[in-house]
């Protein structure tokens, strides 16, 4: 018995980490890859590189502030192709390694490091927030729109702004209610608050609520199709989670950058550089698939076109907060 | 307006209800282990494990009374966990709670990252398998009527059935408490177990019994956060809530009634503060979100401060029994 | 009735003992979810002291911890139970955020001592109001701690969103601070030796917890004010008649927790992050309640449990990088175990162990 | 005394841990007698009540009732047997009220309406049958001390008790109760009901009850037939050897005056009043004792006087200076600067800290002397060393100073309390309850060194509920009721049954 005891720890020991050669990774935010909104976007991206190359590609999931930078260190140091951080908290690790790491290349989601083999990419969360805007306020009824953010950050406030800008040009008269839901990082885990929250919007009055917040906008969602209202997604599409529920969603193509940055590393075509996806880029926007279909007249759609291609042709200008600063 | 005001203050009191539900059902919970001679900072933690039960079991079966079931299992077992320590091995109640509650936090994560694999949270649950809104016969026929009708569709109809299970629960734990046999031994053994043992009855078997009860409670607590009003577990979903039902029973100096006035003062300004966020107040402005946010842990303090004064807690609890002194 | 055990048995075997049903316990979790324990506690082992690097990580989050746990063992030996260690460090990481963006004019040799000052006089204060409205209004320290912590990360999220946030990039942390207005790194000092130390955020803080461990022994034990501590803490009655003001006590006792905790703030915003960002107290505050319950509250055994609990989190780290269907709350799970085992049921095993060394001395 | 015992313990036998409490005890209770218990404290009685009553488990020994053995394992069993007990503490909860309080665990059903109802017409019933009048719907916290005592006794009359123990009862009564309550232990011999008393009261045994069982060290040491034994007796089988009963001293000369109570008010937190203008003085060289039932506000007045607890009213004057407010940070402070020591009562809840090691109750309030370590510190060694010299002068042992404080028996712990407060030359000692729950070797040393002290023209204010210790020191009496002084005496003048009608508020101040 001893003795298998033993076998099994040397064993182990000896083992050491498995990663394939040349392989890449990601390292994913707190809330991990299962949030269905951010985290995941970046899941789905890496797993589509894997199910095309079959290549398996090496993950952490951040718990902490200091295993940010020990997470990209470690996977640096163990030969990764390309080193994909996702998330704005991850900047400064990302600096520091890179610097370490002059040779191998990362891929810095949502923030941006200028260095030599560092790919930053950035979204215009608030272009795509202003088409669901717009959607939002031609859907509603009651004039009434609302959203449900996670905590009252920057980047939450990004999406806001972007969204009110939108429910505002589609219908002037709009009302655009807003609620954060904590101050804690709980706060984008806490889908019974979102519940709440929404229903306190919806008993004023609003039919269409966006949730900006995580796992919170689970309970939002839920929330709306429990009161027969509508609700629009964030960063994944959501609207396969409740078909008639969901008007649509703001997509934000993570996914993408995330496939992008994997690939290119393979295919050599990855490039250093600071990388803004916005509408003109398709790296947000809005969903229309067969679950929010009927939800979306083509009159809707129609307006909703036409505004994208006047903020891509930049005849309409929606405010980015965070550079306003 | 007087119209709309009236639907203001109906969706107000139905939010207050809505979330006060897990504070009173704590609350009521911590008043058995309390009363009883056991402090229980451990609520938290049994609601959680509670939450995490219900919505794995209702995952699984479909069935939300399953799910309640397990959630009122797993909680009262976490309760007996708790009720060892501080009974039988006599340690310290503070710390038993402390630990019940680290350990689930742990456990609901680490449990469901493995058997869900979705991030440390469980499915989302179709509709049949959580406790849906109940329409009160005649709510929409009566919706129209003034007043009366009004408060009776928005208020007490649409509710789920633990909602109401609480409403007919609170007269049964008072009159359980102050009109029955195990309730005279309940509030005899945590003034004087002493008293009770000489009477010729096991202070142990009570305290044990008043643990089963605490954990069914807290059961039925985690098993509405998860599967009635959210549709999934989180982690962490209680968010604080286990030690805000504690500050309640304090405020409400352990009596049921008081208490339960207590979780909907807190209820309310939790809902106020949902309504209150983003709204610009007369002469002062938008406050931040924040310092709104901070008002019901604001009121707690305050209030255990201001206006309970030295609150007179059950004389034996915290205080392990032991014949020999 | 008082099975009275040898010294080393009550301060070492009995802990080891609780700590081993901790683990073993542990191991029965592991095992349900169909991982080989063996294999995950090598893993475990190895990462956490089985290279430098991880030795560095393991220091570093020993280091938070030794402040937390400290700050609980303090308020302990008045009686309190500080569960607001998180609350408290948040608050100290703003003290020191200001002296170091706001002072960085001054030189390193100034504002560091003040930046330090600074966390602890925050965080003192962020303690000291629990511990006032305990001695003087009746609430519940346990609770109030815990509203403490809420209000700390509210009135944090604001001050970092609004008012302390780096503009150039628009995410709630704040800039860099100078280089001179930093706690050096291990790497740093190394460095400037020209030797390469492991990469890892372990900086001088650590030495800084030592001597915060001696300062709270020779505090506690040493000194007239301790005494009145520990009195307090054993006997309030007792200590009225000793002419001692058990308020101010529980004031003081409060005070020196919440500084201690607010050390932390020391290695995580000024040694290791070097600038304040959202959340960095990373539920260490909790931690220490752990670390202080298997320390027996005593400065010694803090510091041990707290390298033990670095070691947990640097090798759960590893653990959860290798093993996926582990993650990383299976530390939690172990740290509540070991709140259970070494706290509640701190005696569950004393009657065995004070029958077997009864016969053992009788035998001899 | 024919026929079967009502109660017989066999062999029985008690350990706790190392401490052996019963050795092998046999004990044989007659039917319809009244039979006293008495010994030391610690000598093992209320441990055998204790495993009587089922509160304890014997290791080994049988019990019989009525001569059948019966297994008591825990109250329940007793109750069931006909054994009822009324425990020196009051095993009542204060908050209930007086129905409720006797109802717990004779509910008579699952909801309490039916057996409230039963109760309130049997216990009236009682009530009238026995004289033992008290309101069932009072909170138990408002009664005084004799009405809690006949609270506790209907409570095991109404669960049917035949064979009854009393516990240390007469402790809270003054002699006209006792007698009371004595007479009604009569009726019930003479109703063919058995009674033990356990007692450390001589007289008491020897006024009221048939035999006498002798215990010291956790052993039966002899049963008597009390007619044909003295108090001498029965206290040298108590100890072991023969006892000094009363202490020598000489006439007090008294000094100068060091103490004055102005009007004295205090109302506690519940808002009574404790304390209703109570004034008196206290000379150097002499001791004024204090008598009462407890509860009267003798506790309540020697905290006040050492700073403890707040005045509504009064003033206190030491050599003639009013002193700091009584109650306020500092007060106890500024009386120990002034020499003012304070024995307090119970030495487990204030005199010590029980998890302390003695070095370290040995300075509690002195923790600031300057000879105790260098500014902020405290040395160790310097402790060790006063604690050394006041075990050496006040014979505490063992003499470890590194033991804890709980590990020491009751008296060696009051010694140690005592020389702490003596070794500081007190110009006056408040000394409260000196002699509660220690041994008679450690009584006889204790009332020398007070004895001692006043000779060397301190002032004494003494405060204790046995009248024999009161009798035997004290210079002056003064007795309390409710909260007020019902009387002063000389000692040369006080005499028992005078003492005890003033302790009972019967007797106007004389």
């Amino acid at each position: 018995m001893k003795n298998v005891a033993l076998a099994a720890l040397f064993a182990a020991c000896l083992a050491g980490p498995a990663m394939a050669q040349n392989a890449p990774a990601v390292t994913f935010d707190v809330g991990g890859k299962f949030d269905r909104s951010f985290n995941q976007a970046a899941y789905d991206g890496a797993e589509k590189f894997k199910k095309e190359t079959g290549v398996q590609y090496a993950e952490f999931e951040v718990r902490n502030a200091a295993e940010r930078e020990q997470s990209i260190r470690n996977l640096a140091r163990r030969g990764a192709s390309v080193v994909v951080a996702v998330g704005f908290n991850n900047r400064s690790a990302v600096e520091t390694v890179a610097r370490e790491f002059p040779n191998v290349k990362f891929t810095i989601i949502d923030s941006v490091v200028e260095l030599p083999n560092v790919q930053s990419v950035v979204f215009r969360e608030h272009e795509g927030s202003f088409l669901v805007g717009m959607l939002a306020a031609m859907a509603s009824k009651s004039g009434k729109v609302g959203f449900v953010g996670g905590m009252d950050i920057p980047l939450i406030r990004k999406f806001y702004k972007g969204y009110e800008e939108g429910a505002k040009f589609a219908n002037p008269k709009a009302d655009v209610l807003m609620n954060m839901t904590g101050t804690t990082p709980a706060a984008f885990n806490d889908p019974t608050r979102g519940a709440e929250l929404a229903r306190g919007q919806f008993d004023r009055g609003v039919d269409v609520v966006y949730a900006a917040a995580g796992a919170t906008g689970l309970g939002v969602y839920q929330a709306a199709k429990d009161a027969h209202k509508l609700a629009i997604g964030v960063d994944s599409n959501q609207d396969h989670l409740h078909p008639g529920t969901m008007l649509s969603s703001m997509i934000k193509r993570v996914d993408v950058a995330v496939y992008n940055a994997m690939i290119g590393a393979r295919n050599g075509t990855w490039k250093a550089g600071v990388t803004v996806l916005g509408l003109k880029e398709e790296g947000v926007g809005w969903s229309l698939d067969e679950f929010n279909r009927k939800l979306v007249t083509p009159e809707m759609e129609k307006k909703v076109n036409e505004a994208r291609a006047a903020i891509i042709a930049g005849k309409i200008k929606v405010t980015d907060v965070t550079a306003a600063r | 307006m007087i119209d709309d005001a009236l639907a203001q203050a109906v969706s107000l009191l139905a939010s207050t209800v809505r979330l006060a539900v897990p504070l009173v059902l704590a609350s009521l919970a911590g008043l058995f282990a309390e009363r009883s001679g056991v402090v229980d900072i451990g609520l938290e933690g049994k609601m959680l494990s509670g939450a995490f039960a219900a919505a794995s079991v209702a995952h699984l079966s479909g069935s939300p009374w399953a799910g309640l079931a397990a959630a009122i299992a797993v909680s009262i077992a976490l309760a007996m966990v708790h009720a060892y320590a501080c009974i039988t091995q006599r340690g310290n109640q503070v710390v038993a709670g402390m630990a019940i509650n680290v350990l689930a936090v742990g456990l609901t994560v680490v449990l469901a990252y493995a058997w869900f694999n979705e991030g440390g949270n469980t499915p989302a649950l179709p509709d049949p398998a959580r406790f849906k809104a109940i329409v009160l016969p005649l709510a929409r026929a009566l919706a129209d009527v003034p007043v009366l009708g009004r408060v009776y569709a928005g208020l007490v109809s649409g509710h789920n059935v633990i909602v109401y299970m609480t409403v007919a629960l609170i007269p049964v734990v008072s009159f359980a408490v102050f009109r029955t046999r195990f309730g005279l031994r309940l509030r005899a053994v945590g003034e004087n177990p002493h008293a009770v043992d000489t009477a010729g009855i096991s202070v142990a078997a009570l305290r044990y019994r008043a643990m089963v009860a605490c954990g069914t409670l807290c059961g039925i607590a985690g098993a509405y956060l998860s599967i009635a009003q959210g549709a999934a577990f989180q982690r962490e979903m209680t968010a604080g809530r286990g030690f805000l039902a504690l500050a309640a029973l304090i405020f409400g100096k352990w009596m049921p009634v008081p208490a339960v006035l207590a979780c909907l003062l807190f209820a309310f300004a939790d809902a106020v503060q949902g309504r209150l966020q983003g709204v610009s107040l007369p002469g002062i402005g938008v406050v931040p979100v924040q310092a709104i946010q901070a008002l019901p842990y604001l009121l707690t303090v305050l209030l255990l401060a201001g206006f309970v004064g030295r609150a007179v807690a059950p004389k034996a609890s915290g205080i392990p029994y032991n014949k020999e002194k | 009735m008082k099975g009275e055990l040898p010294r080393w048995v009550d301060l070492g075997l009995l802990p080891a003992v609780n700590l081993l049903a901790a683990l073993a316990l542990s191991s029965l979790v592991v095992l349900a979810i169909g991982v080989n324990p063996l294999a995950a506690l090598a893993i475990l082992v190895r990462g956490a002291v089985g290279y430098p690097e991880a030795w560095g990580y393991t220091l570093y989050y020993a280091t938070n911890f030794v402040f937390t746990g400290l700050a609980v063992a303090v308020a302990f030996h008045a009686g309190l139970f500080n569960i607001g260690g998180e609350g408290q460090a948040y608050v100290a990481g703003l003290g020191a955020t200001l002296v170091c963006l706001g002072l960085d004019a001054l030189p390193g040799f100034l504002v560091v001592p003040l930046a330090i000052l600074a966390a602890a006089a925050f965080g003192a204060a962020w303690g000291a109001i629990p511990g006032w409205l305990q001695a003087r209004r009746g609430s519940h320290v346990v609770i109030t701690t815990i509203m403490f912590n809420f209000l700390a990360s509210a009135l944090m999220t604001y001050m970092l969103s609004n008012v302390l946030l780096d503009p150039t990039y628009g995410s709630p942390e704040t800039r860099h601070f100078a280089p001179h207005a930093t706690v050096w790194k291990l790497t740093d000092i190394a460095a400037r030796f020209g030797f390469e130390a492991p990469r890892s955020p372990l900086n001088a803080a650590t030495l800084l917890a030592l001597a915060a461990a001696a300062f709270v022994w020779v505090y506690v034990w040493r000194t007239r004010a301790g005494y009145a501590l520990r009195t307090v803490g054993a006997n309030e009655q007792a200590a009225r008649y000793a002419g001692i003001d058990p308020a101010r006590t529980i004031i003081a006792a409060m005070a020196i927790s919440g500084a201690l905790a607010g050390l932390m703030a020391v290695n995580e915003v000024m040694g290791s992050q070097q600038r304040m960002v959202l959340a960095f107290t990373g539920g260490y505050g909790f931690v220490g309640i752990a670390v202080a319950l298997m320390g027996r509250n005593h400065p010694v055994g803090v510091c041990l449990a707290a390298l033990l609990f670095g070691a947990l989190y640097q090798g759960g780290s590893d653990l959860a990088f290798e093993i996926s269907t582990i993650n990383r709350d299976l530390v939690i799970v172990i740290q509540g175990l070991v709140i259970l085992f070494c706290g509640a049921l701190e005696n569950m095993f004393r009657p065995a162990l004070a029958a077997f060394f009864a016969r053992e001395r009788a035998a001899a | 005394m024919e026929g079967v015992p009502a109660l017989a313990l066999a062999g029985v036998d008690k350990s706790f841990g190392a401490v052996h409490a019963n050795r092998a005890i046999d004990l044989s209770v007659a039917q319809g007698s009244i039979h006293g218990i008495v010994g030391e404290n610690g000598a093992g009685k209320s441990t055998l009540m204790g495993i009587a009553y089922g509160y304890y488990r014997p290791d080994a020994g049988t019990i019989r009732v009525d001569g059948r053995v019966v297994e008591i394992s825990e109250p329940q069993d007793a109750i069931r047997a006909g054994i009822g007990m009324v425990h020196q503490h009051f095993m009542l909860v204060e908050t209930f009220t007086v129905l409720e309080n006797i109802l717990l665990g004779a509910e008579g059903g699952a909801l309490l309406a039916r057996g409230e109802a039963e109760a309130r017409a049997g216990l009236a019933r009682l009530m009238a049958e026995y004289a033992l009048e008290v309101d069932l719907d009072a909170r138990v916290a408002d009664l005084d001390v004799g009405a809690q005592q006949r609270v506790e006794i209907l409570k095991a009359l109404w669960r049917g008790a035949r064979i009854l123990i009393l516990d240390e009862p007469t402790a809270v009564l003054t002699p006209q109760e006792t007698d009371r309550l004595f007479a009604l232990l009569a009726k019930w011999r003479d109703q063919g009901r058995t009674v033990l008393l356990i007692t450390h009261k001589l007289r008491e045994i020897l006024a009221i009850t048939d035999r006498v069982t002798v215990m010291r060290r956790g052993a039966v040491v002899a049963t008597l037939e009390t007619a044909r034994t003295s108090q001498a007796e029965l206290a040298e089988l108590m100890v072991g050897r023969r006892v000094l009963l009363k202490v020598d001293k000489r006439a007090a000369v008294p000094g100068a005056e060091i103490l004055r109570a102005e009007g004295l008010r205090h109302v506690d937190a519940r808002g009574i009043e404790r304390l209703r203008g109570i004034s008196f003085a206290v000379h150097a060289g002499e001791i004024v004792g204090i008598a009462g039932v407890a509860g009267n506000g003798q506790s309540e007045l020697i905290e006040a006087l050492a700073g403890l607890k707040p005045l509504a009213g009064g003033r206190i004057l030491f050599k003639g200076a009013p002193v700091d407010p009584p109650g306020s940070a500092d007060a106890c402070r500024s009386a120990r600067a002034r020499r003012i020591a304070h024995v307090p009562e119970d030495r487990l809840r204030m005199g010590l800290v029980a998890s302390f090691a003695a070095r370290e109750s040995a300075i509690l309030g002195y923790h600031d002397d300057a000879d105790l370590g260098s500014g902020p510190f405290l040395d160790p060694d310097a402790t060790r060393t006063r604690t050394n010299r006041l075990m050496e002068a006040f014979d505490v042992r063992p003499r470890l100073p590194e033991l804890r404080s709980a590990n020491f028996s009751g008296g060696n712990q009051q010694k140690l309390v005592l020389g702490r407060e003596i070794d500081r030359d007190p110009e006056l000692l408040i000394v409260g309850q000196p002699t509660r729950g220690v041994d008679i070797g450690a009584i006889e040393f204790i009332h020398r060194r007070l004895v001692d002290l006043r000779d060397a023209g301190k002032a004494i204010l003494l405060v204790s509920c046995e009248l024999d210790e009161i009798l035997s020191l004290a210079d002056r009496i003064l007795v309390m009721f409710d909260g007020r002084i019902a009387g002063e005496l000389p000692r040369a003048a006080a005499d028992e049954r005078q003492l005890g009608l003033l302790m009972a508020g019967v007797a106007a101040a004389a």
